[in-house]
């Protein structure tokens, strides 16, 4: 693993600055309209931190941050995944909370029954995942034209079904619990007077460096050139004489392996059941939109935003709560797809008739 | 080929469709009333089961209203559990807490659930495709937390129910059927919800037969082209949101009338994404779909869950098979839920013999015994009015209607 | 003298006109601090004679067979209470679901979902009953339960109740679980003549005898349990006042919220923070940085589920180190512990009011009762250590002891008399703890169990699940919540 | 000159609605032949039938083999190359890798080709890191094109080419198709409603009207027949 992120050290900065790159050209195609926009949104944001360091003091006001970051970067890992998906189904994948599950299962089972390390299994897992993806796609999926929505529609539907139920039987709704891939699980360090956990910076980084690799297969390889001409234009990318199919079930198997690191990342933070993705759904399939669905960047940077608005709704706005900072986090996200419909950071193109 | 050949609009095919009118009507009359029902063995108490059908017409009422956006307009809403919640809610608490009778709830939560059903479709004029979804979606997520907020409205996780002895709908004394006992209260609901449900079915009809109907096929099948045409585009899909909250709203309140009890669990996501279900499995872009749609909404479930808690009522072969699957799955702390993978199975098995939903699959089936032969002068009217001029093989292309855009 | 402040207390501290319906349970319930010596209660060693058929009623009821039952047309039964058949529906059948061979009950509980682990109760009950068919039923009468799955849903419970009152089979529910769950369906089991017994939640509602006769809760209710807490820590740890309270948001949290509050009135303990999370709540981690900035002394643990698991986790995290306490529903090590241990954590020193032995529970491998529980349930090819089971046999030890009072009742076993029996029952179940004990009297008792233990979560190896070491005295307050008049008027 | 491609009695349609009743033609290699005819006659569901986009029967044949009932991704690497209407530009990606896709089934070194179509059309090398979808619609038919001769095919099908262009641009494309057919030895097929320009490039042509040809002939012989022109070419 380490390896593997020195050998591509630079081309992992070069995917990093691409991904600021893309995030600076969004804010330059930005209308005039829009930066004064942002800029009332940037004011809102320091004027809320004066008020909460306020009100409340400094070492609060920073853990708050940190656990908003903490959850927006769990929120992200999930949220890659169902950019991945989308871009290779372009339909609502039911599925996808259920297939990340059931790859985390896969991983509690390497690591619990077999005794293998935690990381080890959640490589194996992610393989596993990968494979049985792509066998989905070949066996389910590729019976029907891409362009047949509905009847995708159903088959995920299915899946959806087919998956949590079948985690009930063969894993009982009990939780398990899954532990932490990083050393120093557990313990926290100091920072800025917040506390931070040692395996919630592993995680960080993990979904920083997977992000990197993810781009790096899509920008650097023949397979990722394909994936991204079928997601732009299936049409197009038939005619250029690339295999529709094994493209789509190379997407499938990537975005399967992402979702079963992120569910692997998760579990650790809560128990593993047969729901435990529902609710981490809801606010990753935020990110993925508040992000632009199409961009891997923006879905990271999403992710984060909505934790930290989750976490300083919450904890600041006394009407709001524990209970509505759920709802609050969702409404912020519609009033910004009400303003700039393709996402924070999507391409401008939204309609794919 | 056909062994039937018609000609439409002929004596012929008018009896045929008239017979086939009152074929359905029998059925509809003859299910709940008949002494014994087919699928009600004896041992099953018949007044639950007429219970069922009621809430098969209220969810076939939800479905069609999510057809109108999803299979006429081409939106993907995932936010209808919500509109058929405020709809319940709203006749529940009138009902409970302000002793209106059930009918005239109906207009309010139509009205309610049309204007919120409207504020959701602003938005949706300028998103699309998946980011509606997730709006919709959001609404769907949302709407238990507000039930649990305002929980001295709605009764929070508790539910909301009439008080005790209240909140009836006792059949009237000159109905037949008036002293069937058990029997009489879910029977005069099913008329009162029949009666409501072709209502409405009639006026769906209407409406996709009307101008903004046509204008909102047009819309889907190419939204370019009906631009064109000089097609109000942002006010007939604001309103087609809003007309199809209201159906969602009112199969709320139908599901009331049978069942006088609105929890938050009910109307959560999973509600929304089996309409979408019982949606595709009836027929995305047909009326008559929402029947067959609600009947597997209700029944399959029903059915898988019952046979996988006892064998009791499988076909006897299968159950010598099942038995050793059962008899294992009986050790298992999970092992009912079963009944779940058995039913994703199903709708696989569905869907891949019936790619096109229920309704397609008959009418592919018809096509086989009866062939109506369109008269000539009417196709022409019928393209005239629908067919973009600058569109013609576009619109072919895309004979599927899309759910995502 | 605990005991006596808490009744004080229960009854409002400065109210000395609170209604008097329960002062005769007050003035002899035992105190508790001698509870556990008290000579009375049998002792649980005698307990393995109890489950058997045929001793059972002599040992622990007596004789009540002349002065209750079916006596002129009326039920008449312990405690004031009586039923009049004639404000049942016309078709009221009293031997409804029994017959010569067999008593049919009917159960609701989730067996899929999220908590589809409860279901596993109906199993153990099952289980349970079986022993019992195995060894003559009662009166030779096999108790058969017919199980349907609500997945938690207060609709679908309605719907599957709905479905077994029309199907005119059963002669009781049972163990229906969840509050809303039976509260939905509550007016129309009382309204049917249904017996509604031994829901398996713990709202304070099932003492309703007034309104709702036909209706018995089993466990120790949430309110009492969170007022058994607020005593222990005054008793124990009186310099501890600062409380700080995780909520479920909903029903089951609220009781705890509502019954530790309406204790603390006029005492030194201060709930100084409160968060309320949802069930969709992804983690608790916000809600836990908002607690912690309180710097209570004390946290209360007042959800359910795997939320029980992951506000331990949080709390053993974090710098903050308040006295933990937790609801009693999130008890089970199996099923709350063991995750915590997988994920390198321990959740030692965490308290739970117990009232029930755990059956895994090393100190009680030689409890005959407990041993005869793991032999049976293994024998029938179940996993005996998931306490669950253990749990569903303790429903259905009270539903047995409840059928079989009913035998004794004039007129014999029927609907009437079934209901008569379960506000009458005066039994110790085998796994109860010690000392404790259950009855339930007419209008004047209408919770079963009002006592508990307070017991610390201790763990030697933190790689290996601990055990609950007993802090404090017991607690019983036996029968002075009295019905649910009382508590709706505190709080 | 050997026959590229050979079409007889083609059916093709969509669903249960057939769009093409029986046509039958041929391209000679090398040769440049263009279909016209108006709109909705079934010149675009024509080319959708030879790359088996849709449903066909009757035999078409590519340099002597059969592709009916083949997939399309094999019958592109046969050596067929489809710009579809609207040019079917990859939006999202750079005009680099949109010309990356054009190759796609190629094995050998692209670099080079790509230099070349950089220097046959400036425009798309000044912009070749550039979004594919920020460039006009000139560039955007240049880098189609492109693409679609990425893969080194033998047979291009070129969709309604001019639609949505500026009439400057459209000469100034077409004359390029010219020199590629000439330079390039890249046979070609045209659908076209802009007969006049069409046939400046075209060998032969012919005119579909509802999905039956209606007339053929060499381009000149269409130019002079006095029916055709006012039918099609609106003179």
């Amino acid at each position: 693993m380490s390896s593997t992120v020195t050998d591509t050290s630079t081309g992992a900065t070069g995917a990093v600055s691409r991904a600021l790159g893309e995030f600076y050209g969004s804010l330059r195609s930005l209308s005039a309209k829009n930066r004064r926009n942002l800029g009332i949104m940037a004011a809102v944001v320091v004027l809320f931190s004066i008020w909460a360091i306020a009100t409340e003091g400094w070492n609060l006001f920073m853990q708050r941050v940190v656990d908003g970051v903490d959850n927006g970067f769990i929120y992200a890992a999930m949220a890659l995944a169902l950019v991945l998906i989308y871009k290779a189904t372009t339909v609502v994948n039911f599925a996808q909370g259920e297939m990340a599950m059931f790859g985390t299962y896969i991983t509690f089972v390497f690591s619990s029954d077999w005794g293998l390390p935690m990381w080890l299994s959640i490589l194996m897992a992610m393989l596993v995942s990968a494979l049985a993806a792509a066998g989905i796609e070949r066996t389910l999926i590729r019976q029907f034209d891409p362009s047949n929505h509905l009847a995708i529609t159903i088959v995920t539907l299915s899946l959806f079904l087919i998956l949590g139920a079948l985690a009930g039987v063969i894993w009982a709704y009990d939780g398990k619990g899954l532990p932490s891939p990083f050393p120093k699980r557990n313990e926290t360090f100091g920072f800025l007077g917040a506390d931070v956990e040692y395996s919630s910076v592993f995680t960080w980084i993990t979904v920083i460096v997977t992000v990197v690799l993810v781009t790096l297969l899509l920008n650097r390889t023949k397979i990722g050139l394909a994936f991204r001409a079928v997601s732009t234009n299936l049409e197009s990318s038939r005619l250029a004489g690339v295999h529709i199919g094994r493209t789509l079930q190379f997407g499938w198997a990537l975005a399967a392996a992402v979702g079963t690191l992120a569910g692997s990342l998760y579990a650790p933070t809560t128990l593993l059941t047969p729901t435990f993705m529902g609710n981490l759904l809801v606010f990753s399939f935020a990110a993925a939109t508040l992000g632009g669905l199409d961009s891997l960047g923006g879905s990271v940077l999403a992710g984060l935003l909505i934790g930290l608005i989750q976490t300083m709704a919450g904890g600041y706005v006394d009407r709001i709560g524990g209970e509505l900072a759920t709802a609050t986090a969702l409404a912020v996200i519609v009033i910004v797809l009400a303003v700039k419909p393709s996402g924070l950071f999507g391409s401008a193109k939204v309609e794919r008739v | 080929m056909a062994m039937v050949t018609l000609q439409e609009g002929s004596p012929k095919h008018r009896a045929y469709v008239i017979g086939a009118w009152v074929l359905a009507a029998a059925v509809l009359l003859y299910v709940p009333f008949a002494s014994d029902i087919g699928f009600a063995p004896a041992s099953i108490d018949k007044a639950f089961r007429v219970t069922q059908l009621n809430d098969v017409i209220a969810y076939a009422v939800a479905i069609l209203g999510l057809n109108l956006v999803i299979g006429y307009s081409g939106q993907l809403s995932l936010g209808h559990s919500a509109f058929v919640g405020l709809g319940a809610y709203t006749t529940i608490i009138l009902v409970s807490d302000h002793g209106w009778s059930y009918f005239a709830t109906l207009p309010i939560s139509a009205a309610l659930c049309f204007s919120v059903g409207v504020i959701v479709g602003v938005p949706a004029l300028r998103i699309r495709g998946l980011y509606l979804a997730i709006v919709t979606l959001s609404v769907a997520y949302v709407f238990p937390t507000l039930v649990l907020k305002y929980e001295s409205l709605t009764g929070g996780p508790n539910g909301k129910k009439p008080a005790r002895g209240e909140g009836k709908l006792e059949p009237p004394s000159w109905a037949p059927f008036s002293d069937a006992g058990r029997l009489a209260q879910p029977l005069w609901t099913y008329c009162l919800l029949l009666g409501v449900a072709a209502v409405l079915f009639v006026l769906a009809r209407n409406f996709l037969k009307s101008r903004p109907g046509r204008a909102l096929v047009a819309l889907r099948d190419n939204p370019t082209s009906a631009a064109i045409n000089g097609v109000n585009l942002p006010l007939y899909k604001t309103m087609t949101f809003g007309v199809s909250a209201a159906y969602g709203g009112i199969a709320g309140s139908m599901l009331m009338m049978n069942r006088p009890f609105a929890s938050d669990v009910q109307f959560a996501l999973d509600l929304a994404i089996f309409l979408v279900v019982g949606l595709v499995v009836g027929g995305a872009g047909t009326i008559s779909g929402a029947i067959p749609g609600s009947l597997v909404f209700v029944f399959v479930p029903y059915f898988m869950s019952e046979w996988t808690n006892d064998q009791e009522g499988m076909p006897p072969g299968l159950k010598q098979i099942t038995s050793p699957l059962f008899d294992w799955l009986e050790t298992r702390q999970g092992g009912r839920s079963i009944a779940g993978v058995f039913f994703g199975i199903g709708l696989l098995i569905f869907v891949f013999l019936l790619p096109g939903g229920f309704i397609d699959g008959m009418r592919k089936l018809r096509a086989r015994v009866v062939r109506v032969v369109p008269n000539p002068s009417w196709r022409r009217d019928a393209a005239a009015k629908t067919a973009a001029p600058a569109a013609i093989e576009t619109d072919a292309a895309a004979p599927v209607p899309n759910p995502t855009h | 003298m605990v005991a006596l402040s808490f009744v004080a207390a229960a009854c409002g501290d400065d109210d000395e006109t609170t209604d008097a319906t329960d002062a005769p349970a007050a003035t002899d319930a035992p105190d508790a601090t001698d509870a556990p010596d008290a000579t009375d209660a049998p002792d649980a060693t005698d307990a393995p004679d109890t489950p058997d058929a045929t001793d059972a009623p002599e040992t622990t009821m007596g004789d009540m067979g002349g002065e209750y039952g079916l006596i002129d047309g009326m039920y008449m039964g312990a405690g004031d209470f009586s039923l009049d058949p004639a404000d049942c529906p016309e078709d009221w059948d009293p031997m409804q679901g029994i017959t010569d061979d067999e008593i049919k009950l009917f159960t609701s509980l989730p067996t899929s979902g999220p908590l589809a682990g409860f279901g596993l109760i109906a199993d153990g009950a099952k289980s349970y009953f079986q022993y019992i068919n195995d060894n003559g039923g009662i009166d030779g009468r096999n108790i058969v339960v017919d199980v349907k799955d609500d997945g938690y849903a207060p609709d679908q419970t309605k719907t599957n109740v709905d479905e077994a009152i029309g199907a005119g089979e059963y002669a009781s529910l049972f163990v229906t679980l969840g509050t809303p769950n039976n509260l939905a369906v509550w007016d129309t089991t009382n309204d049917e003549c249904m017996p509604h017994l031994l829901n398996g939640t713990g709202a304070a509602q099932w003492g309703d005898v007034e309104n709702h006769p036909w209706t018995t809760g089993m466990q120790i209710d949430y309110f009492t349990e969170a007022q058994l807490w607020a005593a222990w820590l005054l008793k124990e740890h009186p310099d501890l006042t600062k409380v700080a309270m995780i909520t479920f948001n909903n029903d089951f949290g609220k009781s705890y919220s509502n019954g530790f509050k309406a204790y603390i009135e006029g005492t030194d303990l201060e709930v100084v923070a409160e968060e309320l999370h949802e069930p969709t709540a992804p983690n608790l981690t916000n809600q836990f940085t908002s607690l912690a900035a309180s710097e209570a002394d004390v946290l209360l643990i007042q959800t359910s589920g795997a939320f029980c698991t992951q506000a331990m986790g949080e709390v053993e995290k974090g710098s903050w180190e308040p006295l933990v306490i937790m609801s009693a529903t999130c008890g089970s090590l199996s099923q709350f512990f063991q995750p915590l241990v997988d994920q390198g954590l321990t959740g030692a020193g965490t308290h739970i009011i117990q009232t029930f032995k755990d059956v895994n529970d090393p100190a009680y491998a030689d409890d005959e009762f407990v041993q005869l529980y793991h032999e049976t349930v293994d024998a029938q090819g179940l996993d005996s250590t998931q306490s669950t089971y253990a749990t569903g046999w303790i429903f259905a030890f009270y539903m047995t002891e409840i059928l079989k009072l009913a035998s004794t009742y004039e007129g014999g076993l029927d609907r009437g008399n079934i209901m008569l029996a379960a506000r009458a029952i005066d039994t110790l179940m085998p796994l109860l703890l010690d000392g404790l004990s259950a009855t339930m009297d007419g209008m004047n008792d209408a919770y079963l169990t009002e006592g508990g233990q307070m017991a610390q979560y201790q763990v030697e190896d933190p790689g290996a699940l601990g055990t609950f070491v007993k802090v404090g005295d017991l607690i019983d307050n036996e029968g002075q919540l009295g019905t649910y008049a009382t508590v709706a008027e505190i709080g | 000159m050997s026959r590229m491609l050979d079409v007889r009695g083609l059916h093709a349609g969509y669903g249960q609605s057939e769009v093409i009743h029986g046509v039958d033609f041929a391209v000679e290699e090398g040769e440049v032949v263009v279909i016209l005819g108006a709109n909705g006659a079934g010149k675009t569901t024509t080319l959708r039938a030879i790359c088996q986009m849709i449903s066909t029967t009757g035999t078409i044949e590519l340099a002597g083999q059969s592709v009916v009932g083949k997939s399309t991704t094999e019958v592109v690497r046969l050596g067929v190359a489809h710009v579809p209407q609207g040019r079917g530009t990859l939006a999202d990606l750079s005009v680099e890798d949109n010309l990356r896709v054009g190759a796609y089934v190629r094995k050998d070194d692209i670099n080079s080709d790509i230099q070349k179509f950089y220097e046959v059309f400036p425009r798309l090398g000044e912009r070749r890191h550039q979004l594919a979808g920020s460039l006009s619609g000139g560039e955007q038919q240049m880098l189609a094109v492109s693409r679609a001769l990425m893969g080194r095919p033998k047979l291009l099908l070129l969709d309604e080419p001019s639609l949505g262009l500026a009439p400057l641009i459209v000469q100034d494309l077409f004359r390029r198709f010219g020199d590629i057919n000439r330079d390039e030895g890249v046979t070609m097929l045209v659908v076209e409603q802009n007969a006049n320009l069409a046939l400046d490039i075209a060998d032969r042509a012919y005119v579909l009207e509802a999905g039956e040809i209606a007339v053929s002939g060499t381009a000149d012989e269409l130019r002079d027949d006095d029916a055709v022109r006012k039918a099609y070419l609106g003179y």
